[in-house]
């Protein structure tokens, strides 16, 4: 590798500077964005109030068919959100600082796509008003939510790692708040970096103690988060029905989970290196490790994905068999194919050296790559309602209403605008870190210099 | 270091008053009288009059007499215009108060002729639980009059208050479900017939339909 | 149980509303309230009146002419379900899905409220004093047999009233009229055993051969042979019974049966003679006559006249032979041909061939009083009646409750020569076809408001006479009781011998009293046996078992085969199915919603094609296809169903009205209005199953809505719905 | 005798490293190693070396927290299910450990963190008031080292700063 | 809920309830349903319809599969691929099982639906929030849904029809999941009677309304518990035990008693363990 992941003489001073130059003024695409998302979000809120009001039969979902796209993008956004964990807290605790520059937007992403997952729960619910019932609170009647329901274990996994990630996304970003303190005019914004920079001021005990802490919490958010969706998983795992019934989804789930969103931090990668001008930070190699990774992911998913066809195929369970086949052959078979290509074949683009750093090939794959893991939730949820153990009331042609198709795509605009809106409050690339970043490799090429002129031993003093 | 001991132990405190809230918060005040609205009925009919303690100028009428259903059925039922005429038919005495002319014109029709002869009362309903909800009367009434022999009045006024006192009926305890439970929990003494527990029933199906 | 029917009247009447709607949101509380909701008590209820306990009042179904005897559970004064009454032979407290929609034609939001007169093309709402004055106005000056008389199967009390009041006006013309009463084999019955409907064993029987009649479906008592059906399967008389169904469509007793054989339209009559044949040769001592009339019916021949390979004739005749008593029907199927009447007469030919006359054939008893007897109806009235009307000779046309304008083939040009009556009377619950075209329409009390008797025509023991008593307080004042018309009408004609009436409660209650020795009531006294029999709601009456008469072959005339015809290929059964009928139902929405057993669809009719035919024609499931008969066109859904003949194509009748109300209107498309107008030889009854036609498709394609999901009727390979062949099981054994 | 601060900012580390060496080196009176502070915009690990390595106790809240987090879940969990409502589940024990168990985990984690943040605020002493001198440089590029020293000591320990080149030396107010 | 119960009484809380070790008290409602007698004419149906204030939403919305029978008939044809269906239909009335180990009891997030002392599988209407998990994990596929508010549509309960409705059942608005209860409101009234009197239901004191409509007579219910009952006869008869996965009809080692009955539960497999025997049809071999 002799193209290095970020120039070393790049002055500390600057990178303040591009970075804060983010909070001020990016490129009009920005604003473009903004609306389009506010758009979305305008047609989802319409057809929610409309469902609300009517009642769930607007989402044309029925008796035997009764869960739609509303829970399949739910776990496609759960999933989204586990990439940030991997780039921040996995590569953390292995030292790759190549994620340095680009981590901050991908603990955004996580937080971000939690909260839209969330928002489906509740779409979702046949009586939206009730659903304080589903908390575990102490309530008057005496009576407690179902614990042994995996929906609950849903609620309080989704919740913990919300609140965690949260968190820790905030402490990473303690000290960049008090350079945005130190940096900011006079003006909300700074009482606001004021406020959330606790009177950082990068003390040495400061220091000390921050650095635990983040690798504490990087510890806890790893197994959180596979704990989130191995519990989405079994949602469907712990269910009788022919489909869901199977050992291999947790991991199956995980690996999805990451899969697409390594996916998503590469569309975003690409976009917010134009929008904010990150060139400099977001580079192409980083673009390139993150591809790669996103490779390998990718050939995990396909592998877990044959392994859960081959466990059905040569299980004894008929019911789980026709409704793989009936995945295959059946009137979904479109769907199911589109998801076997976008997430099997379509990765192998980024096997070529020459696409993993061609931006507009990758800002195409990770989003076909994207659209097929949105398939694949849609394949677990769907053919196993239209095809399941009774077969009087199997229901081959439900069509997913208007209404739902609308939510769904409005909750990428609400994504979208979450995320766009943060990135310009905070600074999407992590200034200190950066520091570190070029502190170091710059101290590494120093001793290669010295060592290299044989000058080790006088350059020690 | 001490200080941070300090504070451990002061967030393990505090954590555990968390716990321990959380569990008591959760037992519902089981004697919490709740007052609800005055009910205006179409006659003001003096419980007290009729129920209350001789000492008070009641005449101590059996609550069954006249809410005669309770012991049969699930609902206590509204007396009969033909069960007040019965008695107040024999009583000249008040025959002339305004309350009472006003029965009667139930009763024979109103001079006017805007009331028909025997119409039925319009009573408001007082104690109006939630549609979903399955109060049976008979079941308390069995268990605890007939089977323990309580006083009619006090099990009665479990639910209904010491209706005794007033004169038109107000509910007097707040009849929601937490309220209901803190009586079902309780341990009673077993009657004859029930082989199940000596609490009430925890099964949702018992009081929702 | 009853003290005086003032009493139980009062009690009726329906109270406030407290705790009546109970919902869980949006209408209804959620919460506790205060005084919101009024509580209301009876001023004077009877002792049995508990509130939130349902009381039970005894009554009649009158959703068809079986006469199920019935309770309606009663709350808060308002009519909640109808139950069997147990006590009746006829259902013994079991009921059908028709029976128990009964509280939707009462409850039916569409029901006429108020007398109307014709004024142009809408109605006039006017007093029921100036409709009676006027009906008594139109009658002047026109002569007594220029007054008709329309109306279906009807018995009882009403009955006399309405014979009295036709003679009152000098007329004799009284059409009763049922669009799908098995009329033709009523006639068949009567020339081989004596009785129009002879008592049927199915209990009795080991075997039962049965020519379409759909006696688990829709024929003449289906509750009651559903119970016998029962037994006859629960092997109580030895050995479970075999039910061999043989029909051209499958019904629903085809559907039950061990083995269905799907045989060419009309060659039913053959294949009985061809039974009798195969028997004679089988070693059954056969009457020489019989024998003789089957002698040209070897097994062969029958096998390509009928469709039926001979190793079934064989197989069947055997099977009748070695289990005896046996029991053949002749249904719907079988009647309604051009020579409906001799396909039932060589069926009954065949019964008397195994000898089942006396066995499982009984005779009912004759009734005691005649003139409640019911008058059964039947198609040949219609055809009647529109002659005359065709003629001019009706003025005045009284229609009590039949709907012709709907059941009425094309081929009779009914609604036209309608038309041609100059006052027209119809005495209606809603405003159906026929009604729209009157000129004046009376609005009925509804079946759970009125008082009456009935006299079932297939009473399961004996002779019974039904009680029909108001289980509920009108739902609106402006309708009246059929009984309480006629007798206004009949006291503006016959003033003096009716005065004595307040009302036809009054009337039926002497009625009743005075004959109360013959009733079973000696001995008590009038309070006290009246209400006995509303308690009871049917009263038994003795009566004297018929003579079981011999039929003989002489008098038989052998069936036609079956012709074909080019322009025509395929032949139009119209199926008659136990929700619909012929129509007259198709505003309770129960009924509507009901899948239909064989196809499951819902809220719409059908054509049921057998896959090999529809193969041929290149229909799919959903096609909407155009069937065209002589007489007319029909556009409707196609249904692939493997349980019909591939020369016929079915579908169900009582779907395709134009009026009726939300429910009826607009529902898929009416059968009777392409049949063409073919009468039975002998009877001169409509032939239902003579219409031909030729299907095709029209390119429009809709999905089907019915309950089968997207497997069909399989089963996958799952174990859902497991059957065993009979020698594994012995039920004799079962609890 | 008053004390006063002094904020002295470099240009890199090995600068500020000497000084603080130095400083530790030369007793100065009226001054003490524990009134140094060193702010720098990356954390230097190799302070420790000079300053000699403190003690850091946040891993005590994350255990404390975690442990805490567990057990009042489970016992939360359990007790409600086992509360007058028992809710049955057919086939199923009224208190079932493996769904617990799940929620227990989760709890255990969530107990885990939010522990740890806390103290991490009390460890580091968040949220601060700013010290009386600050500069932004030190959250830019530069290393600041705050001293606090009585009267007698300042010109000593500017003195050892200047001799580090420091490029700017603040000074507190006099009283 | 206090953690000292927990303690106190944690053997109680560990039974598996109400299979296996912790037999009925006084109930168990259970059914069985004689496939032979069933005719298939929806008589039970339509009396459903009639008891529950079930809503009848219509062509447009049947379409989509909104159908609310709590009893279904469904209709199964012969697979052989013969010409005709020689011998006839199958019919199989379905409704819910009221399984033993019923999964959609543990799978509702708020515990609107649970398992009562009398062996019913209960649906709390006012407490569901509609989340449909149940539904997604019945294998029968038998729990219908609210997916309209049927109270306020057109011409369901148009006036005056609305004055049908059944008292004694909640009229369930937007939202929630519903199935056969058994008709728990007559059991309810039954067993309170009998209370009063001091005794347990008899067998046939309280019938479910379609087994009262049924004109066969092919669904038998009652309560498992009572020696009496006509139903647990049936059951001990066919050799149907309530809470194996596993019963004699399927040993082979003794096939040939095995062969004498018909009682089997649909979906044995998965282990509900439901509350509903069916009896197969019988045809006949000699035709």
């Amino acid at each position: 590798m002799t193209e290095k992941d970020i120039r070393e003489d790049i002055a500390w001073a600057k990178i303040n500077k591009d970075v804060l130059k983010s909070l001020e003024n990016p490129r009009k695409m920005y604003w473009v964005i903004i609306f389009i998302a506010l758009a979305m979000i305008g047609v989802a809120v319409g057809a929610e109030l409309y469902q609300y009001l009517t009642g769930m039969g607007v989402s044309y979902k029925n008796n035997s068919h009764v869960w739609g796209l509303y829970i399949a993008t739910f776990i496609f956004w759960i999933g989204m959100s586990h990439s940030g964990t991997l780039l921040s807290a996995i590569l953390h605790l292995m030292h790759a600082d190549w994620r340095k520059p680009i981590y901050r937007f991908a603990e955004a992403m996580t937080t971000f796509s939690l909260m839209t997952a969330g928002l489906f729960v509740m779409v979702h619910l046949g009586r939206l008003w009730m659903f304080y019932y589903a908390l575990p609170y102490p309530s008057e009647r005496w009576i407690w939510p179902n614990f042994q329901s995996p929906l609950l274990w849903d609620a309080m996994a989704i919740f913990t790692y919300l609140s965690s990630s949260v968190i820790f996304l905030y402490i990473g970003m303690i000290p960049d708040l008090a350079i945005c303190r130190d940096n900011m005019k006079n003006g909300w914004r700074k009482k606001l970096y004021t406020t959330l920079s606790l009177g950082w001021e990068g003390t040495d005990r400061q220091w000390r103690n921050f650095r635990i802490t983040y690798l504490t919490v990087a510890c806890f958010l790893i197994p959180l988060a596979v704990s989130v969706h191995s519990i989405v998983a079994s949602d469907f795992a712990m269910s009788q029905q022919p489909g869901w019934h199977i050992t291999s989804f947790p991991p199956y789930f995980v690996a999805g989970a990451l899969y697409s969103g390594c996916a998503a931090i590469i569309t975003l990668f690409i976009i917010l290196r134009y929008v904010f001008r990150f060139e400099e930070y977001m580079t192409l190699p980083i673009l390139k490790k993150t591809a790669r990774l996103t490779f390998a992911i990718a050939m995990v998913w396909t592998y877990l994905n044959l392994i859960e066809f081959a466990s059905v195929w040569y299980g004894h369970d008929q019911a789980s068999k026709d409704v793989l086949i009936y995945k295959a052959t059946g009137n979904y078979a479109p769907f199911w194919w589109g998801m076997m290509f976008c997430g099997s074949i379509v990765p192998l683009t980024l096997a070529f050296t020459r696409f993993q750093t061609n931006i507009p090939v990758l800002f195409v794959v990770s989003i076909l790559l994207n659209v097929g893991m949105w398939l694949e939730r849609w394949m677990i949820v769907a053919p196993t309602f239209a095809h399941g153990y009774y077969p009087w009331a199997w229901d081959h042609d439900q069509w997913p209403s208007f209404v739902q198709w609308s939510i769904v795509f409005g909750s990428f605009g609400w994504f979208a605008l979450l995320f766009m809106v943060f990135c310009k409050i905070f600074p999407s690339v992590s200034m200190y870190e950066v520091k570190e970043m070029v502190y170091h490799r710059s101290q590494e090429t120093k001793k290669k210099e010295l060592a290299s002129k044989g000058l080790a031993n006088k350059g020690a003093h | 270091m001490h200080r941070f001991l300090r504070l451990s132990v002061f967030f393990a405190g505090l954590l555990m008053a968390m716990a321990s809230q959380a569990n008591t918060t959760a037992q519902p005040l089981t004697t919490a009288d709740d007052l609800g609205p005055q009910v205006d009925q179409p006659i003001e009919f003096p419980h007290d009059r009729h129920a209350g303690d001789a000492d008070k100028g009641g005449m101590q009428i059996n609550c069954m007499y006249c809410h005669t259903y309770a012991r049969r059925s699930i609902v206590a039922g509204i007396p009969p215009l033909q069960k007040c005429i019965g008695c107040h038919q024999g009583i000249e005495s008040v025959r002339e108060t305004p309350r009472i002319k006003k029965l009667f014109e139930y009763w024979e029709g109103s001079a006017d002729g805007t009331i028909a002869a025997k119409t039925p009362i319009p009573w408001k309903k007082v104690h109006d639980l939630p549609d979903f909800v399955r109060f049976n009367h008979e079941r308390h009434i069995q268990r605890f009059y007939f089977q323990q022999e309580k006083p009619v009045q006090e099990v009665c006024g479990y639910c209904h208050g010491d209706v005794k006192t007033m004169t038109v009926a107000r509910r007097s305890k707040s009849l929601s479900m937490g309220w209901c439970v803190s009586c079902h929990e309780k341990d009673h003494p077993l009657d004859a017939t029930s082989t199940m527990t000596s609490q009430g029933p925890n099964d949702c199906w018992q009081c929702h339909k | 149980m009853i003290e005086n029917s003032f009493n139980r009247r009062d009690f009726l009447k329906v109270l406030g509303w407290g705790g009546a709607a109970v919902t869980l949101s949006g209408c209804g509380n959620t919460s506790v309230e205060d005084g919101r909701e009024l509580v209301t008590s009876y001023s004077e209820p009877a002792e049995y009146v508990i509130p939130s306990i349902g009381v039970y009042f005894n009554s009649t179904c009158a959703q068809c002419d079986a006469g199920c005897n019935i309770m309606g559970k009663v709350r808060e004064g308002r009519v909640l379900k109808l139950e069997g009454n147990s006590q009746s032979a006829i259902n013994r407290g079991k009921m059908c899905g028709l029976g128990q929609a009964g509280v939707q034609a009462h409850y039916n939001p569409d029901r006429l409220r108020e007398p109307l007169l014709r004024t142009g093309d809408k109605g006039e709402a006017i007093s029921w004093d100036t409709a009676l004055e006027l009906i008594n106005a139109k009658l002047d000056g026109v002569q007594g047999n220029q007054i008709a008389f329309l109306t279906g199967g009807i018995s009882g009390h009403v009955n006399v009233l309405l014979k009295n009041y036709i003679d009152a006006l000098g007329s004799a013309k009284h059409f009763a009229y049922e669009a799908v009463a098995p009329s033709v084999v009523r006639a068949a019955n009567k020339k081989a055993y004596g009785v129009e409907m002879p008592r049927l064993r199915l209990d009795k029987a080991k075997v039962i051969v049965s020519f379409g009649a759909d006696f688990l479906g829709a024929w003449v008592s289906p509750v009651h042979f559903a119970q016998q059906y029962a037994q006859f399967r629960k092997a109580s008389n030895g050995g479970r019974g075999v039910l061999v169904q043989i029909e051209s469509k499958m019904t629903l007793t085809g559907a039950n049966a061990d083995r269905w054989l799907a045989i060419r339209p009309g060659t039913e009559g053959i294949l009985a003679l061809g039974l009798i044949n195969a028997l004679g040769a089988g070693g059954v001592k056969v009457a020489a006559d019989a024998a003789g009339a089957a002698k040209a019916y070897t097994p062969e021949r029958v096998s390509t006249e009928t469709g039926i390979s001979v190793e079934q004739i064989t197989k069947l005749a055997a099977l009748l032979k070695e289990r005896t008593p046996s029991l053949v029907i002749a249904g719907s199927a079988a009647e309604g041909y051009a020579h409906g009447s001799h396909n039932a007469a060589a069926i009954a030919l065949l019964n008397q061939a195994l000898g089942n006359v006396g066995k499982t054939v009984e005779f009912p008893a004759a009734l005691p009083f005649p003139q409640i007897a019911p008058t059964v109806g039947n198609r040949y009235a219609l055809h009647a009646l529109n002659d005359d009307m065709a003629h001019d000779q009706v003025k005045v046309l009284f229609n009590f409750g039949a709907n012709p304008v709907f059941t009425a083939p094309a081929g009779l040009k009914f609604k036209e020569n309608l038309g041609k009556v100059p006052f027209k009377v119809a005495f209606a619950h809603y405003m159906d076809e026929t009604a729209l075209q009157a000129d004046l329409v009376l609005p009925l009390d509804s079946a759970l408001e009125e008082w009456g008797t009935s006299v079932p025509e297939y009473a399961a023991e004996g002779a019974q006479l039904n009680v029909h008593q108001p289980l509920m307080e009108k739902l609106y004042p402006g309708t009246r009781a059929t009984g309480d018309i006629l007798l206004a009408l009949l006291k503006l004609r016959r003033a003096q011998e009716y005065k004595g009436y307040e009302d036809f409660y009054a009337y039926l209650r002497s009625a009743l009293v005075q004959n109360k020795a013959a009733l079973g009531g000696s001995g008590k006294d009038d309070d006290t046996f009246w209400s006995a029999t509303l308690s009871n709601g049917l009263v038994k009456l003795p009566g004297a078992s018929n003579a079981a008469r011999k039929t003989s072959a002489t008098t038989l005339v052998f069936p036609a085969p079956a012709a074909q015809d080019g322009a025509y290929p395929l032949r139009l059964i119209p199926a008659v199915t136990a929700n619909m009928r012929d129509g007259r139902h198709a505003n309770q929405p129960w009924l509507q919603e009901s899948p239909d057993p064989l196809t499951t669809i819902v809220w719409d009719s059908w054509v049921e094609i057998h896959p090999k035919t529809a193969a041929r024609l290149g229909i799919v499931e959903g096609d909407i296809v155009e069937v065209a008969s002589k007489s007319g066109t029909l556009k409707a859904q196609a249904y692939l169903f493997p349980g019909i003949h591939p020369d016929a194509i079915s579908i169900p009748l009582g779907y395709g009205h134009q009026a009726m109300g939300r429910y009826a209107k607009d529902i898929g498309a009416n059968a009777f209005h392409i049949m063409d107008a073919v009468f039975d030889s002998e009877t001169g009854e409509l032939a239902m199953h003579e219409t031909r036609v030729k299907i095709s498709p029209t390119g429009q394609r809709v999905v089907i809505v019915k309950d089968e999901g997207s497997a069909g009727g399989k089963q996958m390979g799952k174990k859902i719905a497991v059957r065993v062949s009979s020698e594994k099981v012995d039920l004799s054994e079962e609890v | 005798m008053s004390q006063r601060h002094l904020l002295a900012l470099f240009d890199n580390f090995d600068e500020a490293g000497a000084a603080i060496a130095e400083l530790r080196a030369t007793h100065i009176r009226g001054f003490s190693m524990d009134d140094l502070i060193l702010k720098s915009p990356i954390e230097h690990p190799e302070v420790e070396s000079v300053l000699g390595d403190k003690p850091v106790y946040v891993q005590w809240y994350t255990l404390v927290g975690a442990v805490l987090g567990g057990l009042l879940s489970f016992f939360l969990i359990s007790g409600s299910q086992a509360s007058f409502y028992a809710q049955m589940k057919g086939g199923k024990p009224i208190v079932p450990l493996p769904p617990n168990f799940v929620l227990t985990y989760e709890m255990f984690i969530l107990g885990g963190v939010f522990i740890t943040v806390l103290g991490f605020l009390v460890c580091a002493g968040l949220p601060a008031k700013r010290s009386p001198l600050y500069s932004a440089k030190v959250s830019e590029d530069q290393i600041g080292i705050l001293v606090k020293g009585d009267e007698s000591a300042i010109s000593a320990l500017k003195a050892v700063f200047t001799r580090h080149k420091a490029l700017e030396i603040q000074e507190e107010a006099g009283k | 809920m206090s953690v000292t119960n927990l303690l106190e009484n944690w053997s109680q809380f560990r039974h598996k309830h109400p299979v296996e070790d912790k037999p009925h008290a006084e109930y168990k409602w259970a059914m069985s349903i004689d496939l032979d007698a069933c005719t298939g004419c929806n008589a039970c149906s339509v009396a459903c319809y009639a008891e529950n204030n079930l809503p009848v939403v219509g062509k447009e919305k049947y379409s989509h599969g909104f159908s609310h029978h709590w009893m279904r008939i469904e209709r199964y044809w012969d697979e052989d691929g013969r010409e005709f269906p020689d011998q006839g239909a199958q019919f199989l009335p379905m409704m819910c099982q009221h399984c033993e180990a019923a999964p959609c009891e543990t799978v509702c997030p708020v515990g609107a639906t649970n398992h009562t002392g009398d062996g019913l599988n209960s649906q709390v209407y006012n407490r569901c929030i509609g989340s449909r998990y149940c539904e997604a994990n019945c294998p029968y596929k038998v729990r219908y849904f609210n997916w309209y508010d049927y109270p306020t549509t057109n011409n369901v309960w148009p006036e005056p029809m609305n004055q049908q409705l059944n008292p004694d059942v909640t009229v369930r608005g937007k939202g929630v999941m519903e199935k056969c209860t058994f008709c728990v409101q007559r059991l309810t009234v039954a067993k309170s009677d009998a209370r009063s009197q001091g005794r347990t239901v008899r067998d046939g004191e309280v019938q479910t309304a379609c087994q009262q409509a049924c004109p066969t007579g092919a669904i038998t219910f009652g309560n498992l518990v009572d020696p009496e009952a006509r139903v647990g006869k049936q059951w001990m008869q066919q050799q149907v035990e309530l809470a194996v996965d596993h019963q004699a009809k399927d040993q082979h080692e003794h096939a040939e008693q095995a062969s004498k009955l018909r009682g089997y539960r649909i979906f044995e497999e998965l282990r509900p363990y439901p509350s509903v025997m069916y009896l197969e049809r019988v045809r006949e071999s000699a035709v």
